[in-house]
């Protein structure tokens, strides 16, 4: 990684950056209201851009969207040929995405390289330049956050290409974290006015941490996975779990996927073979063919979920947690479950 | 019932004479949040709790594996948990021997997607007045008939296919449901604009009759879409032509499921 | 892949002129699965069927489509050709590009675009056809008659002569229906007893029938071939195995002011009674509303007096069960009751009297002997008005239809009152006068000109009571539309001919059997035309006046045919049908029971679902293939999509939907061309 | 053809079928690519993906043993819509085939050991690849001893290459039926019984032995349980796992049960992988 | 619909009908050799309370731009009750329909005898023309191109 490359930029002079993001004929991705919502949406218009916005509430649906769609054709035939598929990827620019978020990015390209690499994803990866926003607004923290807890920060610079933090009322601060983010700066900074600096968003955290209510560490339930997998406490927590799909499909990790054989309508004997979203706690989720499901009831799905991300994902692949703490799960869920609650309790009453 | 005291002291009489395994109620959170809980042991009912946020619909866990299998089950039901209960009555998803209510009189004011503002059951037993063509229907009906299709598609085009919707429906009871059967699949698994319209339309069609209008689905969609006035309209439709009322009679056969021989068919030719 | 046949025809110029089979064949060869496409001649000829044929076995074909006339013509044909060379039947669908597509379409290039879409659309259907068998269902070769009047009696004893066992059922303590009562039947004028009771005798003796009088049905389960029906025998008092029929006990019973049924209320009986002197069986019963032990708890004369010790108290209503394999519905009609017509003074005045009363009067064995008296005072009636159409062809009375006996047994009760009252005079107020039927018309002209009967066109308006010289008379104001002016008739006597109408209960019976009935709760028949005496329901038929109003002839025709149609039906150890019948996969049910609400053949059943140590998991829905007829309504309204219908799969559906919409490039070269 | 793209399969071509059963049916299948179709290689133990278009995609183990060169077989039973369609399929017919994917029966660690292969129903298909593996290379492996069992006698697959070990003098077989169907009676020369029973009485030797156990997740944990009473220890017991399963690489998080991907990781486990495993019957 | 613009619309029109009264009926008006619009195709069904409404919705997603839903009328049902449920099902589906913006006229239900070979040929010619002047469903459609245009 390159060393720091701080510049105060202003309001101003952050329009004129997305404006010159525009210009360039990026393919420019940021939250945009839509309904009650703010979710990832192609930003046509610089105004459409309204970072108080963005600072302040997270988006419902992750940013993971962007490189594993919700559906995706891996391969298309018609009769009985095969051709292949390649992504589309336009040069992307991904703006205003949280930490939690391009950690996120990071946990899930371990999956996704793992011994086989899946170019849908990747590929994605390559064409797209994320600009993170830190959790640096009075508000861009909220009850739900716990990335503290699970080792994440909300400063943090990993998975970004550029960080960007609040600086005061009416400017922020841009750092550059990696080539591929110096890249899209020099390409696109002319009329920004970028005023170097030797502040970074990661001064401001100790400031951040007092807003988080969630501060317990979970990681540690990786290490006494064998002593709470049977926990009563923990099938009390999940008991209402209703097993919709929400909370893996708006987790910025969860990645489970489906394959099906697309018919294209109006067609006889084209389609496509398409990837798409699924989720653990689906019943038909493991459910084999001859009827026998090893994961028969809700709460032992909802156990595989917490477990996947905070001890099985560690155990294979890093010491770090799959979940990043950025609470989306429990904010949509509506049941109100809460995996930090959950694990928090669980936690307690391990100990006690 | 009139108070969550009686409640509590009924669902403990219940428990100790092993008349209910299992009381499901509200059960207060951290800060202003409250949520299900089941309570089996007769010393925790003072657990149960019931205030104006209490919005769930009960009636779906009754259908949970993991709570049948404690036998008889009691539930504090408001208006439209009552009427959820009384449909999978109806439905033979339950017999009444099985089920105790506890019925509680709501006030609910209504969380997010305006929930509880079309309310009419707020007394669980009996239903205040007739269906109002409420101001988001009158709205869709005002739009000229492009405009609708191109609302109901664009709504629908952001379903993720998490099924929330469905599993928080006392009344989608299917153990497998319609869009996960393959041959044939009626409706795409796949979360495009086609296959989302197909299922939203479906799910609306197999409601008919048998909604009790208690907004959780449109209160759980995570992409906000207007289920409930889809669902709204059809419970509407079907109080004015065949002046059922879902849940509101055990004994009363589902409208699809009976005619009469001078059944309107005015769109017939 | 599949390996499918397509099999065009020209049928000559039919289908050829307006569509170009050649390019339909050209185009279907290019479908995938499809090995073979030919087109021909006359495809239903024989070397068109042998074209078929050989290439189902050379091709080895596991498809077939035939795209030619409607399937309602060859169908079958080509089916039991495809079976002829080794393929299962139901492996072939026949494409309709005749009336469907030639012969309703003109331009060419359209209609083959139209044939290519049918033929394309049936080969995707054809793709997920099942090999099918017929169903078998065997067959218990033993009747039920519910109804013990004169269709009854008929079909039973046909039934029974034709070698099976039979069951009938009666509801009153004797059989004999309606017939039994009447005095002489139209238009011989023989007494309706004599011909009558040796039937009856016949069906008391007769070694195949089972008699149960005094008996209801209970309920009805099961199926064509295999009901199984409960019988509720109704507590008589009397062991009838060891009452001699003596008659003591009637004798001495005290209680005698009871109204007769038979006697149509003109006559009286005893608590313990025969309802009449043939009754079958001729053995008493205690009518324990009226009983003195039993409303009062004292008397038992009856016990003390009868010898062989027959009376039974304590009886009980008992459920006798019996297997069935058809059952014949003959439970008859009743009339209106003279009270139903205030406007006429019925209920009011004693000698408003309906025609089944008339009968009574008329009888030999009636309570007058056979003498016409008034029931009021006992006189004989110098004047006596007969209103026909009491009731029936009025709108206003709720019923629409013509009762149909009543023209004939108005002229004969007018034949009769001349023949007793010499001098008497017969009014008759009609309609119409509908004779038709072998000598009716003559016997009609008969009354009028021979036995001088009045008969006056017009509706009556009213009858009131007058007294005129210390008797009562009856005032029939009416109008005479012939002649257009106002009648009014001073008369000692009015009979109305009300309204025919089936059976109290035949609708509860219906729904025990699971039949259908109309409006008026006639039974339905399968087809008005085609198939009068049958019911919608398998091996349910129908006799006599419960499907509608019938006379005498008519109805023992109709018996006969109904018991023609069950021996059809039981000439065979096993029944085959159709395999289109309904399956459910239990994985999927969930119970919701919305295919019971909907089966008209109460198909569906309750099964439930154990797991090893016998718990009852869940109850679903089961077929019973051999009431399933097929409609498919249970799939329809099945949300999980639990259960599907064999020869009309989801899947088959699905497919063609698909195949009807999909045109490829390939095809629209071939059209172009 | 293609790649990098992890999702492509082969094309193969089926070049025979067998009826093993009424619903279990096996396919041969070559590749289409000569250069393909000379150097795919396997390790038995490992599964495939086989997919038709327009359908979808099936996993099974391959059938075949290692040592056959050129083609490959599988066996399947029809539970599903793709199931169905490929029982569709005729000879010469198309099939997508994406794999081997899992690892392997450990061979190596089982060469100077007495081996017993115990398989139930249709899990005598991935022991068969290994069964053929260790006969091709018998001179390296000590006893062995086969014990297979099948609900019915209608249920057995693979008769004639069950016939062939049972020929073999340097091979203990037995065979068995849960039940007697009355048409059989007389005619069974096998025995009659679950296999955890019948195994209990065949006494054989926890000694310097290797067992390999396949079949239905019950038949399996039953058959465990009395391994280890005839002194088997877990580590010397092996198994596989048929988890649901959709990618294949350890993608799609179907399969994952605890820090474990069976389709990676496994299929083959030891008994002592499969108890430390969460959410496993064992 | 990518439709060529001087290409003639020709519309697609699917129809559900019983094999006891329409599809006789539809028999008929062959035999009389009536002349109608080849727009119409008809899958047999044995009855209209067979008709599942997942099938027009099906038909729609497979391209169809009108349906025709026909069987016996009231009273005549072969299975004596199958139409008086499928007329209730119908009615809400119409209501559900025009609800979320499908416009009415493109499908149609009838009751069509065996005997009325006319009627059935009058409602195909009808019904063709009614779509043909409303023209392809392209708000429909859009919906199939746009989940197509995600398999590229």
């Amino acid at each position: 990684m390159k060393s720091y490359n701080s510049s105060i930029v202003t309001k101003q002079g952050l329009k004129q950056l997305i404006e010159n993001i525009l210009a360039h004929k990026y393919r420019l991705l940021a939250p945009k209201k839509s309904g009650e919502q703010l979710s990832f949406e192609t930003i046509l218009r610089a105004e459409e851009v309204v970072l108080n916005q963005l600072l302040r509430t997270m988006t419902t649906l992750s940013p993971k969207e962007v490189f594993f769609p919700r559906t995706e054709p891996v391969l298309r035939y018609t009769g009985q040929e095969m051709h292949d598929v390649e992504p589309p990827t336009p040069e992307t620019v991904l703006f205003g995405i949280r930490p939690c978020d391009a950690r996120g990015l990071e946990l899930l390209d371990k999956v996704f390289t793992w011994d086989y690499n899946d170019k849908f994803y990747l590929k994605r990866r390559e064409a797209t330049t994320i600009v993170t926003f830190a959790c640096s607004d009075q508000a861009s923290v909220d009850e739900h956050c716990f990335c503290l807890g699970v080792g994440g920060d909300p400063t943090a610079s990993s998975g970004s290409d550029l960080l960007l933090s609040t600086n005061g009322d009416d400017a922020f601060l841009l750092e550059v974290i990696t080539e591929k983010g110096e890249r899209l700066l020099n390409s696109c900074k002319e009329g920004v006015e970028l005023q170097a600096s030797d502040k970074r968003a990661a001064d401001q955290l100790e400031a951040i941490k007092d807003r988080f209510v969630r501060k317990q560490d979970l990681t540690e339930v990786r290490h006494k996975m064998p002593e709470y997998f049977d926990s009563d406490q923990l099938v009390q927590e999940t008991y209402r779990c209703l097993g919709c799909g929400i909370c893996a499909m708006s987790c910025p990790t969860c990645h489970c996927f489906d394959i099906v054989d697309e018919p294209k309508a109006g067609t006889l004997g084209e389609g496509a073979r398409v990837k798409n979203w699924d989720a653990c706690s689906f019943a038909l989720f493991t459910k084999h063919a001859g009827g026998h499901n090893p994961r028969e009831l809700q709460c032992q799905r909802c156990r595989q979920r917490y477990f996947h991300k905070l001890a099985y994902y560690p155990q294979k692949f890093s010491e770090e947690s799959l979940c990043v703490g950025c609470g989306r799960c429990s904010r949509s869920c509506p049941v109100g479950l809460d995996i930090y609650q959950a694990v928090t309790h669980v936690l307690g009453k391990g100990r006690a | 019932m009139n108070s969550i005291h009686e409640v509590r002291e009924e669902a403990r009489k219940l428990l100790e004479e092993k008349r209910v395994g299992m009381v499901i109620g509200y059960g207060k959170g951290k800060g202003k949040k409250n949520y299900p809980i089941f309570i089996t042991d007769p010393q925790k009912v003072e657990e149960l709790h019931f205030e104006s946020d209490c919005f769930y619909n009960l009636a779906v866990y009754l259908r949970k594996p993991e709570v049948c299998s404690h036998g008889k089950l009691a539930i504090v039901v408001k208006g439209c948990d009552a009427r959820s209960v009384r449909g999978l009555f109806s439905e033979n998803q339950l017999k009444s021997e099985e089920v105790v209510m506890l019925e509680l009189k709501c006030d609910a004011k209504g969380i997010g997607r305006d929930k509880c503002t079309t309310c009419r059951v707020k007394n669980p037993l009996t239903p205040e007045e007739k269906n109002p063509i409420d101001g988001e229907i009158a709205k869709i009906l005002a739009m000229p008939m492009e405009e609708r299709f191109r609302f109901f598609a664009e709504e629908f085009k952001r379903c993720i296919r998490c099924y929330a919707c469905r599993q928080i429906c006392p009344h989608c009871f299917c153990k497998t449901c319609i869009v996960e059967k393959s041959e044939p699949q009626w409706i795409s698994s796949t979360p495009s604009p086609l296959g989302n319209w197909s299922w939203n339309f479906t799910r609306a069609f197999h409601l008919i009759g048998r909604c009790v209008e208690c907004g959780e689905c449109a209160r759980a969609c995570p992409v906000g879409i207007r289920l409930d006035i889809l669902n709204r309209y059809l419970a509407k439709s079907v109080e004015e032509k065949y002046q059922f009322i879902a849940g509101m009679d055990e004994k009363a056969a589902p409208p699809l499921t009976t005619y009469k021989q001078n059944d309107n068919q005015d769109f017939i030719r | 892949m599949a390996r499918i046949g397509v099999f065009i025809c020209w049928c000559g110029e039919n289908i050829s002129r307006t569509v170009d089979v050649v390019k339909v064949a050209e185009a279907m060869a290019g479908v995938p699965g499809v090995v073979t496409s030919v087109e021909y001649k006359y495809m239903c000829s024989d070397p068109g069927q042998k074209i078929m044929k050989e290439s189902i076995k050379n091709d080895a074909l596991d498809g077939v489509v035939v795209a030619l006339c409607s399937p309602l013509m060859h169908e079958k044909t080509f089916r039991t050709a495809a079976e002829e060379a080794g393929l299962n039947p139901f492996l072939l669908e026949v494409a309709n590009i005749r009336e469907h597509c030639s012969w309703v379409h003109e331009n060419k290039e359209e209609a083959t675009k139209k044939a290519i879409a049918i033929t394309r659309s049936t080969v995707e259907r054809v793709r997920y056809n099942l090999q099918l068998k017929n169903i078998t269902v065997p067959i218990t070769a033993r009747a039920m008659v519910v109804g013990g009047g004169i269709a009854g009696i008929q079909a039973a004893l046909d039934i029974a002569n034709g070698g099976h066992e039979v069951v009938l059922v009666e509801r009153t303590p004797s059989i004999g229906g309606h017939m039994a009562g009447l005095s002489e039947t139209f238009p011989t004028l023989d007494c309706s007893q004599c011909i009558l009771t040796p039937r009856m005798v016949e069906v008391a003796r007769h070694p195949k029938i089972k008699l149960y009088s005094y008996a209801e049905v209970e309920s009805v389960s099961g199926f064509v071939g295999n009901f199984e029906v409960k019988i509720r025998k109704k507590a008589r008092s009397v062991d009838t195995s060891s009452c001699t029929g003596c008659g003591i006990c009637q004798e001495k019973c005290p209680q005698k002011n009871i109204a007769s049924e038979f006697e149509e209320g003109l006559g009286k009986r005893k608590a313990i009674y025969v309802p009449f002197p043939q009754a079958v069986p001729n053995k008493p019963v205690i009518d324990r509303k009226h009983c003195l032990y039993f409303t009062k708890g004292k008397c038992k004369i009856c016990e003390k007096v009868c010898g062989p010790k027959a009376i039974r108290y304590e009886q009980e209503d008992e459920i006798v069960e019996e297997r069935i394999g058809a059952i014949v519905l003959a439970t008859g009609y009743e009339t209106l009751p003279a009270t139903f017509f205030p406007e006429y003074g019925g209920g009011r005045y004693p000698d408003v009297i309906t025609g089944l009363q008339f009968e009574r009067l008329a009888s030999a064995s009636g309570p007058t002997s056979g003498e016409l008296k008034r029931p009021s005072d006992g006189r004989r009636p110098e004047t006596v008005v007969f209103l026909s159409c009491a009731g029936s062809r009025d709108l206003a009375k709720g019923i629409s239809y013509c009762s149909k006996i009543c023209c004939m047994y108005v002229a004969k009760h007018a034949m009769l009152y001349q023949h007793k009252v010499h001098g008497g005079k017969a009014y008759v107020f009609y309609m119409d006068v509908r004779a038709s039927g072998k000598n009716y018309d003559e016997f009609v002209r008969r009354a009028i000109e021979q036995d001088k009967a009045i008969y006056v066109r017009g509706r009556v308006a009213r009858v009131y009571e007058k007294e005129i010289e210390g008797v009562k008379k009856l005032v029939v104001k009416g109008a005479d539309t012939l002649l257009g002016e106002q009648v009014e008739i001073v008369a000692d006597m009015v009979v109305l001919a009300s309204a025919v109408k089936p059976s109290v209960g035949a609708a509860a019976l219906a729904q025990k059997v699971g039949t259908p009935y109309d409006q008026h709760h006639f039974y339905s028949e399968a087809h008005p035309k085609l198939r009068p005496v049958e019911s919608n329901t398998a091996g349910i038929f129908l006799a006599g006046a419960a499907q509608a109003p019938k006379d005498i002839p008519e109805s023992v025709a109709d018996a006969s045919a109904a018991a023609s149609k069950v021996q059809i039906l039981f000439s065979r150890k096993e029944m085959e049908r159709d395999p289109y019948v309904s399956m459910v996969n239990s994985d999927r049910c969930f119970g919701c029971f919305s295919c019971e609400a909907v089966c008209p053949y109460r198909a569906i059943s309750r099964k439930e679902i154990k797991n090893r140590s016998g718990e009852v998991l869940k109850v679903v829905a089961e077929v019973n293939a051999g009431l399933c007829q097929g409609c498919g309504g249970c799939i329809a309204i099945c949300r999980a999509k639990a259960c599907d219908l064999a020869g009309y799969t989801d899947q088959q559906i699905f497919s063609a939907i698909r195949g009807f919409n999909t045109t490829s490039t390939y095809e629209e070269e071939v059209v172009k061309k | 053809m293609c790649t990098n793209n992890i999702y492509y399969p082969y094309q193969m071509k089926l070049t025979e079928i067998r009826d093993e059963t009424h619903d279990i049916r096996t396919f041969k299948l070559e590749h289409v690519d000569p250069k393909l179709k000379e150097s795919f290689t396997f390790l038995a133990g490992q599964f495939g993906l086989y997919s038709i278009l327009g359908e979808g995609e099936a996993t099974f183990c391959i059938a075949s043993a290692p040592t056959k060169q050129g083609y490959i077989e599988c066996s399947f039973k029809k539970v599903g819509k793709v199931t169905t369609a490929l029982r569709s399929l005729e000879v010469g017919d198309l099939v997508g085939f994406r794999g081997p994917y899992g690892n392997a029966f450990p061979i190596e660690q089982m060469l100077r050991k007495n081996i017993l292969f115990v398989g139930g129903g249709i899990g005598l298909a991935p022991l068969r690849s290994l069964i053929d593996n260790v006969l091709d290379r018998r001179a390296e492996f000590k006893a062995v001893t086969i014990l297979y069992g099948a609900r019915s006698t209608a249920d057995i697959i693979y008769r004639e290459q069950l016939a062939a070990w049972e020929a073999r003098s340097d091979v203990r077989f037995e065979k068995t039926v849960d039940q007697l169907r009355p048409q059989d009676e007389g005619k069974w020369s096998g025995h009659v019984g679950l296999i955890p029973h019948i195994l209990s009485k065949m006494s054989v030797s926890a000694e310097n032995s290797v067992a390999v156990v396949c079949g239905p997740p019950i038949m399996i944990k039953f058959t465990i349980a009395e391994l280890n009473r005839l002194g088997f220890n877990d580590s010397s017991i092996i198994t596989t796992l048929e988890n649901r399963m959709k990618c294949g690489f350890g993608k799609c998080g179907r399969c994952n049960i605890g820090g474990t991907y069976v389709c990676k990781d496994g299929p083959v486990f030891s008994a002592s992988d499969l108890k430390g495993l969460p959410d496993s019957d064992f | 619909m990518s439709m060529n613009m001087n290409m003639k619309f020709e519309p697609k029109i699917m129809a559900f009908v019983c094999q006891w009264c329409t599809y006789t009926g539809a028999d008929l008006a062959g035999t009389s050799r009536m002349q109608y619009s080849p727009y119409v195709k008809i899958i047999k069904l044995p009855c209209t309370g067979r008709i599942d409404v997942q099938f027009i919705v099906k038909a729609f997603e497979e391209g169809a731009d009108g349906v025709i839903v026909s069987g016996c009328h009231p009273g005549d049902c072969h299975y004596t009750s199958g139409n008086y449920y499928a007329r209730r099902r119908f009615e809400m589906f119409h209501e559900l329909m025009s609800f979320v913006g499908v416009d009415m006229r493109r499908i149609q239900f009838a009751w069509v005898s065996a005997a009325e070979g006319r009627k059935w040929a009058e409602l195909v010619n009808e019904v063709s023309k009614r779509v043909e002047e409303l023209g392809p469903f392209n708000v429909f459609h859009a919906l199939r191109e746009q989940a197509n245009e995600l398999n590229p």
